[in-house]
């Protein structure tokens, strides 16, 4: 990888002081920083090329059009899509979940079962009790072991004839566990259950093609892999989105209306009613051009080497309890120090400038399953240095004499 | 029907349009190439033949004669019908498999792709799918 | 107002050449452009306190979320809005449409009647179209005039205990029509029926007190008032909104979650799941701002000044028809010109670097009405200007010898 | 009991707060404010006193005795506990309109408000509105 020293000039606010001390970002899983090479498209558009785009003839329009749709292009590539129009972007995570979950609403019946895991998002897990509550489906949740990873085993137990679907999250944002899901496809598949992986953590740490490992739908959000906030994507199978009716009405998304009846367009447009993010887009685009840059092996080495120096540094620092697997897993480190409520380590490591989240992470069954009110979280990119984890530490031993 | 191969067509073409000099000779062309499209046989002026992705309306017919696709077109704007019967005079009698091959370069070369091509609102890149997805069709059945 | 070219230098696209020419753009009803002080507010946030908001307590978080819940205010008070909780950011004005018809499933019975007008924008026409298949309620239609107004006699005997809600835009984009909203919404209120106002044109051309006029919903999009692409808020009395179910499950709309039961969180947390577009929130105060800064009084005078310059240019054109009403309407003015069709003026327009919109503006009705295949929309905001108009003038009767 | 006005009090947690050099002076005296705040009856650990809006559990409760409201508090984290026990000492104790009435600065002048009040997370914003509603309430039951 290029010097990390060097990669940190791409990020401004990198340099930036709170409280006094350099910021230690590490609370990169709730959303990552933006590099200048994204921000300067973000203006860029706004001063060269703004406009609404698709219907338009003028030449602006024109351009805005081609930078939204070679964005779609590049996350086609990166993501190993078939085809362009099964990339349906969205304004996050969140919403690709509910597109698929309000969508499914015709398709599931009271006799079908949903399945869930235990360590999932809020995000993936609400918008299928709604959808539940509606059909009078069954949700039923893969429990989780106690070091952070499903439960396989009673994964395959649990299909039988009625599972429609599996939701399961490609990586844990709140323990950093990486999930089999290629093996959670395939047996699905097997039983004839579609499956859904939430990418929002997959997506910003490794390369994955979709195609490949046979994802029947994939979401992640662009402000967690240098990108900007209020945009994502939603990858579906087109034979899967065709079944799907839209979720929203409005411009765009139809080619025809009258007041006897209404015509939706094709995909992805189908999905994309109203004016959409078009400068969120185009520097979502150029993030994933970024991070390319970068490389993702290279990405992946730095991030594995932090988070193994992390890890060694917290297990021998007094009163730490990392909480899931300390192998197969992201940089994401979620513990506790002492007795301690994580918003008191939390609040005193701020004063150090050291930026981690603490709390229950939108994921309270996990924090209900280790029987905690939250964890400290740690997560740590590509642009994080060991010198930045000493800093932590010297800051928890400090927090932990203050607390007492 | 004796027509030159897609190369030399596009190549006189592009010699046509060199002589003009700017854009506005350009598009005073294309219009008399649009008003001067053979008339359209209104029996397929129908929803299947609408092109997609066009603002004005585009109606493409084809029918394969002597193993050659005859490409006949419409359009209720002037501009798009110029543009289709560029497509037309490079594409008509050509064979599917001549069509499916074909190089589009020459619509860079004319100098026109920055005015046409880049968005799907007035149908170029559409209208080019269209006669090559007509060109695939008739190909498989044979 | 400030010298108009004075203003002109905040917008840095209004200096671009188009196909050798100046840009006149003249497509602000689509979206408008972008001034320095916008996408500088970008620019610093995420030069300096990007970070996901609420949930976070150190110190660019905290950043983060006032300055997001600071652009609450500035829209709470801009638009005379009771309480800051009553304003929902959404991803724009469609958005804000389909929170309402989807959350109000429940509350539509199959003898319910909903009213939306000829001339609405396909947003505000699709999704009650959805609404009345899910549920069984009628849609009925309050017929335009000639004149491209509302036939408020016709609306009047519309009205019935029925009747549940009314749809109406504030300004029609295609047209430039000013409703009569205020006398809409007394209507509708003495008979006991809500309504929606879809403010996507109006919030950008005059200042409007959303609790004087007493609407219940209101919705508006910043990409249309000089803010960026994909935000927008939805307005609701409270006691509405409360009553509507979250639109969307995740994290943040939520207060509590076990597999057993989920609580939603108040509002306007309820509506807001996912992390949000915080960049465009930011983004959107500060355009609030700087329209504020130069003033609706000011804005508005220039605008019909404008106006009335460009149409009596326009009148005066050979083979020029304008559609709709000339007076009491916004900076809007949609035209054919002789036979020829609107894309035909558009393409040679735009060689002239005039960017104008044509078709059929996302109001197919409208455009059934004429019986004519679109128009030509030119779509004048306060920083264009006289020469600009005359230089359209010009560019349309070119077009009109080219095209014979 | 007898308390000082709670302007008085405020000036006085302002002067305590001016003898401490940094925050990490600052945020010791809040922990061991925090580790000293008088028990809480854990009848009154129920869900309608839970303060909304923080991160860790904060518990407020109210009552009226001669017209003045006594408040206590607990919490799982100690940094909110010592915020509570500033905000009981200036307020528990006070009449519901002095308290309606009371002016915050006091949480400016002590040069924590950059830490504490800027995020829901933390609740000092909300321990402070939770406080006012309970003087509202009382002060409207008169
Ligand atoms: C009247 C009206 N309503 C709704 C919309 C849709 O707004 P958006 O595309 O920002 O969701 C528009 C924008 O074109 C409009 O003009
Ligand atoms: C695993 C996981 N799923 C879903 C989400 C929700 O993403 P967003 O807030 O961008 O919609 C997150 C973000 O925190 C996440 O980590």
């Amino acid at each position: 990888m290029k010097d990390v020293y060097k990669i940190r000039e791409d990020f401004p606010i990198l340099s930036k002081k709170i409280n006094g001390s350099d910021l230690v970002y590490f609370d990169n899983a709730a959303t990552s920083q933006t590099p200048t090479h994204v921000i300067q498209k973000i203006v860029e558009y706004y001063e060269n090329h703004n406009s609404n785009i698709h219907r338009g003839l003028h030449s602006l329009s024109a351009d805005a059009t081609n930078q939204y749709e070679s964005s779609r292009k590049k996350i086609q590539n990166h993501f190993g899509i078939k085809n362009d129009y099964e990339v349906i972007f969205t304004s996050g995570t969140t919403h690709g979940i509910n597109i698929v979950s309000s969508g499914l609403e015709s398709q599931i019946g009271s006799s079908d079962e949903l399945i869930v895991s235990e360590m999932e998002h809020h995000s993936n897990i609400v918008p299928w009790q709604i959808l539940c509550e509606k059909t009078g489906a069954k949700l039923r949740v893969i429990p989780m072991k106690d070091n952070g990873s499903i439960d396989i085993e009673a994964f395959k137990k649990m299909l039988n004839n009625n599972v429609k679907f599996v939701f399961v999250n490609h990586v844990s944002n709140s323990l950093g566990t990486i999930n089999p899901i290629k093996e959670i496809i395939d047996l699905s598949h097997k039983n004839k259950t579609k499956v859904l992986i939430d990418g929002a953590q997959g997506a910003a740490h490794f390369k994955i093609n979709l195609s490949e490992i046979d994802v029947d739908y994939y979401v992640a959000s662009a402000h967690k892999l240098c990108g900007p906030t209020g945009v994502g994507f939603l990858y579906g199978k087109s034979e899967l989105l065709e079944e799907l009716p839209p979720y929203q009405g409005g411009g765009e998304m139809i080619s025809s209306v009258t007041f006897e009846k209404t015509e939706y367009a094709d995909l992805p447009h189908k999905f994309e009613a109203g004016t959409p993010n078009i400068s969120g887009v185009i520097g979502f685009g150029a993030a994933i051009d970024y991070m390319n840059n970068i490389g993702f092996d290279n990405i992946e080495a730095h991030e594995q080497e932090l988070l193994k120096y992390a890890t060694d540094r917290l297990n021998k620092t007094p009163g730490i309890k990392i909480y899931g697997d300390q192998v197969n897993k992201i940089s994401v480190i979620s513990f506790n120090l002492s007795n301690h409520h994580p918003s008191d380590i939390g609040s005193i490591l701020d004063q150090f400038g050291i930026a981690v989240r603490t709390g229950q992470h939108c994921t309270q069954p996990i924090m209900d399953y280790y029987k905690i009110p939250g964890t400290v979280r740690v997560s740590l990119s590509f642009y994080n240095t060991k010198s930045e984890i000493d800093l932590l530490i010297d800051a928890l031993e400090k927090a932990s004499t203050m607390l007492g | 029907m004796n027509v030159g191969s897609i190369q030399s067509i596009q190549q006189e073409i592009v010699n046509e349009f060199d002589f003009f000099d700017d854009w506005s000779e350009k598009y005073q062309y294309l219009i008399d190439l649009g008003k001067n499209l053979p008339d359209f046989n209104q029996i397929n002026r129908v929803e299947e033949n609408l092109v997609k992705g066009c603002q004005s309306n585009v109606w493409l017919h084809a029918e394969i004669i002597d193993d050659k696709i005859i490409y006949t077109a419409d359009s209720d704007a002037i501009i798009s019908k110029g543009i289709i019967s560029i497509l037309i005079s490079v594409f008509s009698g050509q064979k599917p498999e001549d069509i499916i091959n074909a190089k589009m370069d020459f619509i860079d070369k004319i100098g026109l792709s920055n005015h046409l091509s880049q968005t799907r609102a007035n149908g170029l890149l559409a209208m080019v799918k269209q006669i090559k997805i007509y060109a695939v069709a008739y190909n498989s059945k044979k």
